[in-house]
């Protein structure tokens, strides 16, 4: 019987290790799986890659395991906001890599990671210096730059509900870079408000089939 | 299968005995892709005992049996457009994120027809030489790349008695290096980086019997 | 105000012209949006080249446009069927030219044309007679294929229901190549079993936001 | 926008005055995503006779303006993380999708900030040669390769008095030949093939005085 319901989050990511690539899903404070990413922290791995929108705020999640010198890389299109002090502290002291992706890129390119494809062509970014070092090619009379996949070992997402075989349902702007990162990932974690009953879930509306994820657990 | 005519010793199975042999290999909590015609037949014969996801390239996940005469909904079919029916837990996605899931490495197994397979792992399973028919190749290409575990069930040899196991293809390749492990009528055989291993034998015929109708080299896993 | 719903099948396929690509909706014959393809037919435009998962089967909708030889080309996966009788007398008379592009592969390139990508390496169909002529590239140890985008100048889909916007929700498996279709065409109009008031439809579960829909008929 | 202290004539637009000169602009049933800041404006000020729907970047169509205080969804908010609302026939969905709307040309119309906008239509939005901040790009680069018609809403010139439309970026751009038209405090200007054409000034600016605040030649299209 399949059953990817976990009772505590330290059984939702266990097994993430030093040098992991680990995705984060959230947009600003929207839909960010706070405790999930508090349980990585408590595991005490480091060296880690970190995939995600912005590069956390104030003192808690994604901003905390920088702080913590866990994040030796972060990549992710918008590492700058009002609170991103941590991110800002250790990259002016040289101490965290950053990798800048466009967003609608960072984005296609986990899905093509997922989706098993060696790599897209897209105009954005190919005008900048963002494409330096990358191929080039023009397409239809504008330039394109070629962009890789980028697979990760761990997803950490937040979801609403989910049921038994993993289906998983959003809520509202909280979706965002979840259904992407949930493929994309070896291990998918998610937190959800709420389990579900088996076929509580109406099959029209289900948002990432359970194909995708691995484990979910209330939080 | 009247190939086989000439053995009568040899207890073959039929398509419900090979779907039942496929059935078993795959375990519990599978996320399984069947490929249309014979494969089918698998998840008609699988252990009650398990829970197995099936998945069909037109967009389902949890797909189970054929409803009731009169019962289905029309527009609620799989791959090879016979009606299913769907079971609780199952879901409904479009065709993009179908092969998401079947090139990306999702689907646990896939279990395909072939026409020729190649020592070497090589698949043709969509086109032959006849240029009267207009080709087709569906999904059968994305599946074969991207499915984690590629099983192939057929008969052993083509219908006038020709292997269907060769050192290299002679049709069009559907994709090189991907099948894993083959089920035919007469054997189970793994594709190992030392070519055809056999596993099983169906009872009353020789290793020299299967080998005869075999048109590339096989080793028995009881010799290593 | 936006009002997207249109009253008759002729106003909704107005427009459609000679030589154009169409989209066509469908697998087998779920999701086939049939009266569209009839109304397509009425029009008496030529030279189409259609874009379909099967090619057609029997004497209606896609079997008719080609039986009445408006198809100059047809572009799919999977042409051959019990039923496909009139793509098979054309083809073999050299009287319809065959596309054919693994399913996957159809889709994706559908895709990235309304997602505004310049094409991708795919590892489907790289080892065989359909990579004859396209650039080759070996990605992570593999063989990989580019393929380019597939835009099309409309598409025609079948939903289930749809508001004024041009939200769209689907029934079962007739899902399939709607959404992905609704992208990539200049001009999407879906057939409808009904059309409900702005607002009635979740904005949990709209499956194609209306921003991909030009038109919408009850048909 | 003290750099407009020494033309105390100059009726130049306040923000308010000036988003709603943008959205004077934007036609009914328009798909419009408003870039972070300035932009964001726009939608307050918009023809309430007008029904625009406004895109998210992080998966919203059809946002409608903020909450009241202590009535919001803390997970419903804009690309610049304010908090806002859905309309009825608004739709969520995932950041891939939205990106497929915003770069695949779906996106009827774009307002963006700019640091810089060159005369062939290049912008500059996203990083400026100050090495002591982090490079952020967010969705800009997508937003101006991908929506239809590109407009640049910002101030005339720099809060020192620099302009900043000029021949050529000095910049990193986000983005070459995009914009197609160009809104400040001073001046609607349009980016044409030869170059800068002007098609409004405020009251009480004369031709030259626009020309002194500007890096690049203007054409009036009056003259035209």
């Amino acid at each position: 019987m399949i059953d990817k319901r976990v009772a505590s989050l330290a059984v939702a990511v266990a097994g993430v290790r030093d040098g992991d690539t680990v995705l984060v899903g959230g947009f600003g404070n929207s839909g960010v799986p706070v405790e999930l990413v508090h349980a990585v922290l408590d595991l005490g791995v480091r060296d880690l890659t970190v995939v995600t929108n912005n590069a956390g705020s104030g003192e808690t999640d994604i901003a905390a395991l920088i702080r913590e010198r866990r994040v030796r890389k972060i990549v992710c299109s918008y590492p700058r906001s009002s609170g991103s002090v941590w991110f800002e502290k250790l990259w002016r002291a040289g101490e965290i890599e950053l990798e800048l992706v466009p967003q609608g890129t960072l984005s296609e390119r986990m899905r093509v990671a997922g989706a098993g494809l060696g790599g897209f062509f897209t105009p954005a970014g190919a005008d900048s210096p963002l494409a330096e070092g990358k191929e080039v090619r023009v397409i239809d009379g504008r330039r394109h730059v070629f962009e890789e996949p980028l697979k990760a070992d761990v997803a950490l997402i937040k979801a609403d509900r989910a049921d038994r075989w993993g289906n998983l349902v959003y809520h509202s702007a909280a979706r965002n870079f979840g259904p992407v990162m949930a493929t994309a990932a070896a291990l998918t974690v998610a937190q959800v408000r709420a389990f579900v009953e088996l076929g509580e879930l109406d099959p029209e509306t289900v948002v990432t089939p359970g194909i995708f994820v691995d484990r979910v657990v209330v939080a | 299968m009247s190939e086989l005519a000439s053995e009568p010793s040899a207890q073959r199975l039929d398509k419900r005995q090979l779907a039942a042999r496929v059935a078993q290999d795959i375990p519990d909590g599978s996320y399984v892709n069947l490929g249309i015609g014979l494969p089918t037949l698998v998840a008609d014969v699988a252990p009650p005992d398990r829970e197995i996801i099936y998945h069909s390239e037109n967009g389902i996940l949890g797909m189970g049996p054929a409803p009731e005469e009169g019962t289905g909904d029309p527009e609620l079919i799989n791959a090879g457009k016979q009606p299913v029916t769907l079971l609780p837990g199952g879901a409904y996605f479009h065709h993009t994120d179908a092969f998401v899931m079947m090139r990306g490495g999702h689907i646990d197994i896939t279990v395909l027809g072939a026409f020729q397979v190649a020592a070497n792992g090589d698949l043709a399973n969509w086109a032959t030489d006849d240029a009267t028919l207009p080709p087709a190749v569906g999904g059968a290409m994305d599946l074969a790349v991207g499915a984690r575990r590629v099983l192939v069930m057929t008969t052993h040899t083509t219908r006038d008695g020709r292997p269907k196991l060769l050192r290299s293809c002679t049709y069009p390749l559907t994709a090189a290096g991907v099948v894993d492990r083959i089920y035919t009528d007469l054997a189970v055989i793994d594709v190992t980086p030392d070519g055809f291993v056999v596993r099983e034998v169906v009872p009353g015929l020789s290793r020299d019997e299967l080998q005869a109708r075999t048109g590339a080299p096989l080793r028995f896993a009881t010799d290593t």
